[in-house]
């Protein structure tokens, strides 16, 4: 019998033992409009990535037409701008790609941020329990008490603009939710059969939370990360438009501002205000219907 | 009695919650670089001349009395005053307060009568095409800015058209002898109806999408199963229980959303130069009047906590596995 | 004493034992009004060596309570459990990871007793990674404890994962994950309540036959007694957070001493066409463990309740081979 | 014989999973008389849950039936239409479920939904129903004041009794009720069927009691329909069914309950487990797990035949019955299938 056992092949070796463990942290690909949205992301980072490649301009290079007059307002199409250029003269599509560049830059570190926050002071308050609980939830109260946007809006203006206010803020703030998901989560996973299992067989705290809590509460650190991505792109077009912004970096909400004080409202410069508008909308997007896969994955109806 | 002990020990949290925020708001303002007075002091001022003003808003005295002079002046409701108004804090944040709540409020029944019932419509048709088709259309209306929402409305319906004013709250040189007379007056509705569908807009996503999870997961209970086998009718299957209970977490999720839309006013208000406690708040922090941004800011957190508070209350008051317990 | 039990000091004993839950938030607590739910309220035993006995009772009992302390998921509120001689609620670190070697639980649920990501190999491991076992001997042990419950062609079940197999295996592989360590104290908790009627009896017959083959120490938890009568000489009846009987299996199914016994017993069904319709001889209504009766908390619904039953709880009486906590069979004075 | 309040001839349900149907029950027949309390027994998964709710016509969103008629007072109410079949319904054919608690409506009182049976169903005013309501509570023993109470409010024993009020609400001829004292302890679960015996007696109606456990079915039913795997493989009287069972399946079941009555004996488990209904074996569908298994049992399907009276089973041994039976007994025969 034993040679049979020997014998049968079974996945071996630290990779092996990881993927079965830690198998709840995929992509979730079973899901249609997750994969749009992953696809949406590989389309932005490659933009990102090769952004000197692609953009035929410096986003802040003040440009002229052939006649030597500054190339203002041009509308798309004129002298091979593509999107046209601003009322300072500056090329559009230029901004727009290196626009990307700083929405991925601040959503994946906001993201990844909230996410780790949130989910270790989750775990911490729902599986110690006692002290720790009561301390770090009644910190989600006062958090859930504080106005994000105004909160980022006086620290934008107190600190050195920088594109990092708005991740530090979310950082003090945003964990709120994704902690408290995932307390409750913790909490009913704690009460587990296999859980309490594991504490029978003489498991340490540590090893039941790496082991048996975190793989099934990663999933939804992750789709509170996915959601958080989106929430730091928004933050960042809110406080740039409303003039809290980094003056060095180009982003989309940077651009939008600049459109809304140059009076493009009124002279119908759609080519200006709508792409960057567009591409926040997609990106943001793309991170909803991921989450949506994760939520999938994490509470599977039967029926769909 | 059980209801009573419930409520006290929310009452308690929230207060401790609200003393928490402003705890935080009073250090951020204080502790933050630059002269609190950088804005008002002018640079002829002597130096007798700054000292004297600093004396006059307190700034002479510690840290931890100042901090204890602000919630004795809180308390008796003074605010301090505006570097930039020279007029008390509470008059100018209470006399915007209405129009940021009166904005808030009108956009959020609008998207939740829609929501709500959009939601419950795309639950019954669940699986079909108008189901896959509309669900990622309203998670990208969840993806817009707001305020570039706005921008489009304004560039489209007022500039383009010329529907709609673009912006405030009455045409140049109106004047009304109240508040009462100015809300009632269909010129306020009718510079009211851009802000009003642009946050109406954005928010039908979040009671849509409840609605519509919630009705789907009730339709799976025991309980609407039973009532069909009770040959009760379609009517009554779906509304008196499966909407009924639905209906619930949309309802406390109500309060929630007004507490994140005042905070998201801020730039819709901007955009559209509505005269509210949101744009009052970006215009005091660029110009560092400090006294008015922390009053603001510190206005627009109490209705944020008292909303949280809200959808507590009603969740208990709404459910019976609480009230009755 | 039956022969084969050893006649030294008990392996357990509880010492007015109790289990009390708060209920209610923070607040509640710090206004004095919280409620307490006695889950255990006071319960005293000794068990020998080798000695295997049913805890009985109704939902809401204490019975899972009381097996919770003995494996030391909960820790006895009051009161003391003592195993080999140590109290159990003060083990720490080394001593804590010693008892956790000797004193297992098999759970009443074995759809949820397995962690779904892991393969019955994972399982099975854990204890014995826990316990310092070395890699080499793993394999051995494995499939040792699996032969063990009787799991024939083990091989074929080490790597898969428990959504694959029958309730009837997943509950073997609970009772191989709480054998391998070879305890010498072994809770069950109701293990074959959740599983289908034709594969109970293979699973109640692997834990009598091992028990009884390896001399192990058992408390076996259920609600229903002609399964506890199948495993267990001893049987322990439970109400409200407290023992009403205990005494040897046989004599309380025949003669049960206890009116909330008595009313048990008769209500035990049977799989016979013949047997009797007739009335319990107990009241209605159940059994509120936040707010139980003064006094004997059967009273309520003991149809030979008295005056006295009211006011003071019965302390235990031995009567023939018997405990009985019942004002009707104190001696009279 | 009177006629039959409910006759089931070839009953099969169907569910769709993926594109590929399941046959959740096939071909089920046998009588239910006015008056009576049939047991179904079995399994897990063996169908019998289904069956009883496709009585009512509410199937799960993929099931479907199959084939087969239903015929209930002269109707065959699988081809009545769905407004024939609503009118049918809590008025002929009540429901007790499994779990009271989920299948209360949390946000109602009880006395509420007693009340929108009675009224919306019953065609009763405000008052009537009300008086209506207080007397199903005498008559199941709950006290009328807690008509205002939630369905939380009450213990699992007494929400089943507000289940029973609630079937019994506008006099139906038949109660289908889903193991209605599984998750009650035994003393509750008693009192809950003494109720059962008592709707029987004194109201006339007739209960499919569907349930696991052959105890319950030995203390309150009249007759047994036993199902594995989807199949009705023996129905009879219930005396006679569970003394003298002549389906080897029946006689396993037997041997694997403890019994309290008689002397402590050797329980003997059933090996193996029951087949995937997606890919059924062919012939007996219990061939693999049979002691008493030949060749013709893995290839032919064994039809309901008579053994003794209206007590009939789906087993090609039929003849040897009593053989079997007393090899039955004996714990080794079970414990290498043939």
């Amino acid at each position: 019998m034993s040679e049979s056992v020997t014998s049968k092949h079974r996945p071996s070796g630290l990779f092996a033992r990881l993927r079965r463990r830690f198998g709840s942290i995929r992509l979730p690909l079973h899901d249609p409009l997750a994969v749009i949205g992953l696809c949406i992301y590989v389309f932005f980072i490659l933009m990102a990535v090769f952004a000197p490649l692609i953009a035929p301009h410096d986003p802040n290079e003040i440009l002229f037409t052939s006649e030597f007059a500054l190339a203002a307002d041009l509308t798309p199409g004129t002298d091979g701008y593509i999107l046209g250029t601003t009322t300072l003269g500056r090329d559009i599509f230029s901004q727009i790609v290196w626009g990307a560049r700083s929405a991925l830059l601040i959503g994946l570190t906001a993201a990844f941020v909230v996410a780790l926050i949130g989910s270790v002071v989750g775990i911490v308050a729902g599986y110690f329990g006692g002290w720790a609980d009561t301390v770090l939830m009644r910190l989600a109260d006062v958090a859930f008490g504080i106005p994000f946007l105004p909160f980022v809006i006086v620290l934008a203006a107190f600190l050195e603009p920088s594109i990092w206010n708005v991740v530090i803020a979310m950082a003090l703030v945003l964990w709120r939710d994704t902690g408290r998901v995932i307390r409750s989560q913790t909490l009913t996973l704690r009460n587990r059969a296999y859980v309490e299992a594991a504490r029978v067989a003489g498991s340490s705290d540590l090893k039941i939370i790496l082991r048996h809590i975190a793989p099934n509460v990663l999933p939804l650190s992750f789709l509170y990360g996915s959601i958080a991505i989106g929430w730091a792109i928004l933050t960042e077009a809110s406080i740039s438009f409303l003039g809290f912004g980094d003056p060095d970096s180009i982003s989309w909400g940077y651009m939008l501002q600049d459109a809304f004080a140059s009076q493009a409202l009124s002279k119908g410069s759609y080519y200006w205000f709508v792409p960057p508008g567009f591409l926040i909308i997609l990106i943001v997007s793309a991170g909803f219907f991921i989450s949506r896969g994760y939520e999938q994955i994490l509470f599977p109806k039967l029926d769909r | 009695m059980k209801a009573i002990t419930v409520i006290g020990a929310r009452l308690l949290q929230t207060a401790f919650v609200l003393l928490a925020v402003i705890t935080i708001l009073f250090f951020m303002f204080r502790l933050m670089p630059g002269s609190p007075l950088a804005a008002y002091i002018d640079p002829n001022f002597t130096p007798e001349q700054q000292a004297e003003l600093m004396a006059r808003f307190g700034l002479d005295q510690p840290l931890w009395r100042q901090y204890l002079i602000y919630l004795g002046n809180l308390l008796q409701g003074d605010l301090g005053e505006s570097f930039f108004y020279r007029q008390p804090v509470a008059e100018r944040v209470l006399a915007l307060l209405p129009n940021t709540l009166i904005l808030t409020f009108s956009s959020l029944i609008l998207a939740y009568v829609f929501g709500v019932l959009a939601g419950a419509y795309l639950a019954w048709k669940r699986g079909s095409v108008v189901e896959q088709i509309c669900v990622p259309l309203v998670l990208t209306t969840r993806a817009m800015p707001e305020f570039w929402l706005g921008m489009l409305l304004l560039a489209v319906f007022s500039f383009g058209m010329g529907w709609f004013p673009a912006g405030g709250t009455r045409p140049p040189g109106a004047e009304y002898d109240s508040l009462w007379a100015l809300y009632s007056s269909a010129d306020f509705w009718w510079h009211m109806t851009l802000p009003v569908m642009t946050l109406a807009i954005y928010s039908q996503g979040l009671p849509l999408l409840l609605m519509r999870s919630n009705m789907m997961d009730v339709m799976r209970e025991d309980f609407v199963t039973m009532a069909r086998i009770k040959g009760l009718s379609t009517f009554s299957v779906v509304i008196r229980h499966a909407a009924r209970n639905a209906l619930l977490p949309v309802m406390t999720s109500f309060a929630i959303a007004v507490g994140y839309q005042i905070q998201g006013n801020v730039v819709v208000e901007t955009v559209f130069s509505w005269p509210g406690l949101g744009r009052e708040l970006v215009r005091a922090v660029s110009t560092a009047d400090y006294p008015l941004a922390q009053g603001a800011f510190l206005m627009i957190a109490v209705v944020v906590i008292l909303m949280n508070l809200v959808a507590d209350l009603l969740y208990a008051a709404l459910d019976p596995r609480v009230t009755h317990e | 004493m039956k022969d084969g039990h050893d006649q030294g000091p008990p392996l357990v004993r509880l010492d007015a034992a109790e289990l009390h839950f708060p209920v209610g938030g923070v607040v509640a607590q710090l206004q004095g009004r919280a409620t307490v739910v006695k889950a255990v309220d006071g319960v005293t035993f000794e068990l020998r060596r080798g000695e295997s006995v049913g805890l009985l009772g109704e939902s809401g009992c204490g019975k899972t309570s009381t097996g919770r302390m003995l494996v030391r998921l909960d820790k006895a509120t009051g009161g003391r459990v003592e195993f080999d001689g140590e109290d159990v609620s003060g083990l720490t670190g080394d001593a804590l990871k010693r008892f956790r070697s000797r004193v297992q639980l098999i759970f009443q649920n074995p759809f949820e007793a397995l962690n779904p990501r892991f393969t019955i190999r994972d399982v099975l491991a854990e204890p014995l990674e826990n316990a310092r076992i070395p890699r080499a001997e793993h394999e051995e042990r494995i499939l040792r404890a699996m032969a063990l419950v009787k799991l024939g062609d083990a091989g074929q079940f080490m790597d898969r994962y428990p959504h694959q197999l029958s309730g009837g295996q997943l509950q073997r592989i609970v009772m191989a994950r709480a054998l391998i360590l070879e305890p010498e104290f072994v809770v069950a908790d109701e293990p074959v309540s959740m599983l289908d009627v034709s594969v109970r009896a293979g699973v109640l017959n692997v834990f009598r036959d091992v028990r009884a083959q390896q001399g192990i120490t058992a408390i076996y938890i259920s609600h229903d007694l002609a399964l506890v009568r199948y495993v267990c000489e001893r049987t322990i009846v439970m109400y409200l957070g407290r023992i009403v009987e205990d005494g040897p299996t046989e004599d309380i199914v025949a003669n049960p001493l206890h009116p909330y016994t008595q009313a048990l017993v008769a209500a035990v069904p049977v799989p016979h066409p013949d047997q009797s319709h007739a009335p319990l001889p107990i009241g209605r209504g159940a059994p509120d463990p936040r707010n139980p009766p003064s006094g004997c908390t059967f009273r309520d619904r003991c149809p030979r309740a008295f005056d006295r039953c009211a006011v003071e709880a019965p302390g235990p009486t031995h009567v023939q081979n018997r405990i009985v906590h019942c004002h009707l069979h104190e001696p009279k004075t | 014989m009177t006629q039959p309040l409910l006759t089931l001839k070839d009953l099969s349900i169907a569910y769709r999973v993926g594109d590929q149907d399941t046959i959740a029950v096939e071909g089920a027949s046998f009588d239910v008389q006015p008056g009576s309390i049939v047991g179904l027994v079995g399994e897990s998964g063996c169908g019998k849950t289904t069956l009883a709710r496709s009585l009512t016509r509410v199937l799960a969103g993929n099931a479907r039936i199959a084939g087969g008629e239903a015929i209930f007072d002269g109707r065959d109410i699988m081809a009545l239409s769905e407004r024939a079949m609503n009118g049918l319904r809590w008025r002929e054919i009540a429901f007790i479920p499994q779990s009271a608690m989920n299948s209360l409506d949390p946000v109602y009182t009880v006395g509420t939904q007693l009340a929108e049976v009675l009224i919306r169903r019953g065609g009763l005013g405000r008052t009537a129903a009300r008086t209506r309501a207080e007397e199903l509570f005498e008559w199941v023993g709950i006290e009328t004041n807690r008509l205002g109470d939630y369905p939380h409010q009450f213990s699992g024993g007494m929400r089943q009794r507000v289940a029973i009020a609630l079937a019994l609400a506008l006099d139906p001829k038949l109660i289908i009720a889903d193991e209605p004292v599984t998750a009650l302890d035994v003393i509750v679960q008693r009192q809950i069927l003494d109720q059962l015996r008592e709707l029987k007696e004194r109201l006339g109606i007739s209960v499919i009691l569907v349930t696991h456990d052959i105890s319950v079915v030995a203390y309150v039913c009249d007759r047994v329909v036993v199902m594995y795997a989807g199949r009705v493989v023996e129905t009879g009287p219930m005396a006679a069914t569970l003394t003298a069972p002549a389906h080897p399946y029946t006689m396993g079941l037997r041997n694997a309950f403890p019994d309290l009555a008689s002397a402590a004996g050797e329980l003997t488990p059933i090996e193996g487990a029951p087949p995937d209904l997606a890919s059924p074996p062919p012939g007996c569908r219990f061939a693999p797990r049979c002691p008493f298994a030949e060749a013709r049992c893995r290839t032919d399907v064994p039809g309901l035949d008579v053994y003794d009276g209206d007590h009939l089973a789906a087993c090609h041994r039929i003849p040897e019955a009593e053989t079997l039976r007393a090899r039955a007994v004996v714990s080794e025969t079970w414990e290498a299938p043939a």
